[in-house]
């Protein structure tokens, strides 16, 4: 029976969730969600540069996957719900990331107009994963108003430093029964391989795996490493010691005294 | 006739429709997603929407993001 | 072309060692050992209880790993070398794994007897390979007198702490032409990631799989997690910013002002 | 010319501030205040036993101390603002920690109701000093709303776990312009002194003092350890290196070659 | 009774020792002893430049300070005794600190030779304090070979990385009975105030104090964070927990329900 | 005649002050804060204010706290 | 017949090869390794080898290790 | 007369003893250690010791160290 983890009435047997930012071409896009194994994948919403008009991301994500919208650029709750509604409209499916910053050094999340963003759009159907800083009050409300996850950030968006809030992540997975899926920060597979062995249920990655030399190698890298991780956490890891512990046996030594 | 698009005032020949406009713009339909108005309009009716004076049209698309 | 560990001339394409100690049956070792996909496994040799004799480890061991027996026990050069040679003498290769000690509470090795063993036994034609306190001097004399690798502690043998030398081993990676294996103290599978991306060539683990709630599925974890630390430090991981830096576009947002 | 700290229009020379809970006994309160240094004491007002009514704990705090009652017990801003004027009623001045929870296993606070008794007692002509989680966006608001220092947590409330925050308490020292204090969870001396080289302006400690085996000690070395932390701060720490930097000149040796 | 710390037959009551190198004037040294209180003061012995003849250090160590020349330029153990008869002939004393460096990239020290070293001098009635890299084994031989204290690296010389080695010099304090000093490596003021909370009987400082932008006020930083560290670990420090703890009572609120 | 007293009811006899109240409960009034029917209420006051049926007392204290 | 085995003094009925001793242990030959005089003996030998006196005899096996 | 002073040849005038090279080079004796073929010399003694051709001489002082 394999281990899955079910948001928004979707099993998902892998637990990457994939950001599509940064990345040199938008070519590479098929090999790095193939490599990471990743179903859930995220993208943002822009307006058309008319001069000059990009391709559209999502022809590059692979069909099984799950579209995931962000509402980056919303400074408050009813930006991020009109970002929202427009990106479902336009026939990608209804879950959405809530995403509401208005600090531009860190782009650290603002609580509580995600907070009224997530009841708003949870109301209306979505399947609403927020984007949030590690507040363990701020989770229940989250869970309250109907939140499908929670996910707290690790260290500023696209900083790579890693679990920097293991303290408070560790306690939003014992409190919240919701999945705790870290987002931003993680900077390297054992750092998304520790967060899965405290018990997140998922991470997403983005920069991490688009600022490497090469992304689809480090795609294939989260993969395992979240795979590791999640298996360990399963696997219930033994104690540590303050002293050592003899891995050989400490009898019948072939010693002539 | 003035349109604001994508938040810019922007002159367009009188009666467009939104197809007509993304044809004159030399846009793929397939890419786009357009709010007319506040209003999302779903493809079907790009050919039947002809646009007026001051009429706010959003040309959007999905690009990567985390 | 795959990525392969090559010591005393044999490539291998796992970079999990694996030790044998304080598993609850030796009849769980066999499925252990396939699901972390180790290749070298680690053994000890004792005297036998000839009122109690036991099932001899060695049947246990799937038969295309190789055998490295350790010198536990011995507490100077000379004993690790007699324990070296009849374990050669028994038929089961030529690898070893030198571990000298005299400290109980600890079970820190001394690195001056490693050396002297060491240097006899490369001399005598066997693929050696020191367990040694992480010490820059000791090892640049170990490559001196022909160790196959130098395995540096990351924690005191069977603690699950993790990897609390990493300063010294590091530095030991930047230093030594010799693969680096870290051996003994790594607890979770994403330590033993965290060594591999710091370039070390492998990771010796036991303990932390010996006293899983599920071994089997530990080991599982700890192979995936290598895997995953190799392909990172390969695939050249990003920059770690002080700042944040977006992952979506900060242009073309769709806003009102 | 002294480096004062300055909060609520008074110069503080001492910027550790002392709690006074968990004391085996209230007499201890005066040498432990003086052998700290501190001229912040907090205290929390509680319905008398009438039974078994206890001595006043205000009688034993030295009288140039400031006296910060705390609005422990408040699980919304209308229980904090009616003990904040309760306690101030009865003369004990114009300082408030507000003291927000309705999580009683990890004792964290409810920033939302924080800021709303923020709002109110500051506008009522308090010195207002609030007990909070970590959040860019929240330190904003209670900045805006007239708090008079920011009083992020850097552990849970008693758990001596140390500066677990340090992410999010170093952004808030660079974001926000108000004194940051870090409040519970410090356990050491040196976390302290590291709080402070980190650039806040001060710490609270009670826990970690009144749970020492000696705790006029262990004030003292608290008061020590700020004053060095402070001081290092102003003195500009030097630069990490990945290398090593001779500090003895690296000519001139003494050599026969 | 004052807790002093006795090497070599001598009372010390500062557990921080002073390095001299790096200052940008000499003229400053008197100022940073002072304010250090540091009366163990280190210097190293080089040949005269016969063009540009500099001040002697000496000349600007304050009288009563202990002088404590090193063995830097030593890659052996005689080039070590050597300098070391020297500086005591010039009449400055018979402690020394035995530096035994080939490594010019790390500076990490040759711990064989400084055993080697550490004996002859021992015997030859010196106070020796030999700088190692922490490793149990060696710092037994060194304190049966007659060490007066064994100072264990924290890091690299001059890197200001703190202190990366804990988990072994944490050792080393358990398990020697002579004085264990952290030398090399120490950055801040709280690194060196953990080091003392962990046991350390004194710390050696040079780079951090001297790199500071204001050298005198970063020596009274150490100073003040050594005595704290000191008196903390004296004191007892109290229990970390996993949860929280309440710091005001948890009965007796005034509520309305 | 029956008080609320710190949340719990209690029986005083009629008439009393607050001042007597404390008196006769045996409690110091130098330490004690007092909230009769939510409002505080000075010291100077006690021995002037007489106690109602139904009335709400709190009477308050400061103990150690973080 | 008094032999040293792993260490320990212990009786053997005189004339006995390695092997026999083996047997007489009930030991299987597939699992040990044997030190004879502090010198290995391949176990073609065990059959021919007959232990004396005093000899000294390392009965050994591999067990788990890390 | 040639000299190895500090490890490098240096040319004196002959005869000079440890205080007369001293002075020569202009260095302040106090600041000074002196290593003689190897010997340490105590101050005292440089007046009466004469430098010979070939002599290596170490001149040496305390510098700031860690």
């Amino acid at each position: 029976m394999a281990d899955m983890l079910t948001i928004g009435g979707v099993e998902l047997e892998s637990r990457l969730f994939l950001g599509t930012g940064k990345f040199s071409s938008n070519r590479m896009i098929p090999r790095v969600v193939e490599s990471s194994g990743a179903r859930v994948v995220t993208v943002a919403l822009r307006r058309v540069d008319l001069d000059f008009p990009e391709e559209n991301i999502v022809n590059f994500v692979p069909g099984e996957c799950i579209l995931m919208p962000n509402t980056s650029g919303a400074r408050n709750a009813a930006e991020a719900v009109r970002i929202a509604r427009l990106a479902r409209a336009s026939g990608c499916g209804n879950w959405v990331k809530i995403e509401v910053i208005s600090d531009n050094r860190y782009l650290l999340p603002d609580n509580y107009e995600t907070i009224k963003a997530t009841e708003e759009l949870a109301a209306d159907g979505f399947v609403v994963l927020p984007y949030m800083s590690p507040d363990l009050m701020v989770a229940k409300k989250l869970e309250e108003v109907g939140a499908a996850a929670v996910m707290p950030l690790g260290a500023p968006i696209g900083s790579n430093r890693g679990l920097k809030t293991k303290e408070l992540v560790r306690i939003l997975i014992e409190e919240i029964s919701l999945p705790i899926i870290v987002d931003a920060g993680i900077g390297r597979p054992s750092e998304a391989a520790e967060a899965m062995e405290m018990g997140a249920a998922a991470v997403l990655v983005n920069t991490a795996i688009a600022t490497a030399a090469d992304p689809v190698a480090m795609a294939r890298a989260f993969g395992l490493a979240v795979a590791a991780g999640r298996e360990a956490f399963l696997a219930g890891p033994g104690a540590v010691q303050d002293l050592a512990r003899a891995s050989s046996p400490l009898t019948g030594f072939l010693r002539d005294d | 006739m003035k349109l604001i698009i994508n938040g810019k005032e922007s002159e367009v020949s009188g009666g467009l429709t939104i197809a007509g406009l993304l044809e004159e713009k030399g846009l793929n339909p397939e890419i786009v997603i357009i709010e007319h108005n506040l209003e999302l309009v779903k493809s079907e009716s790009w050919p039947d929407i002809v646009l007026k004076e001051n009429d706010r049209l959003e040309i959007l698309s999905f690009v990567g993001g985390g």
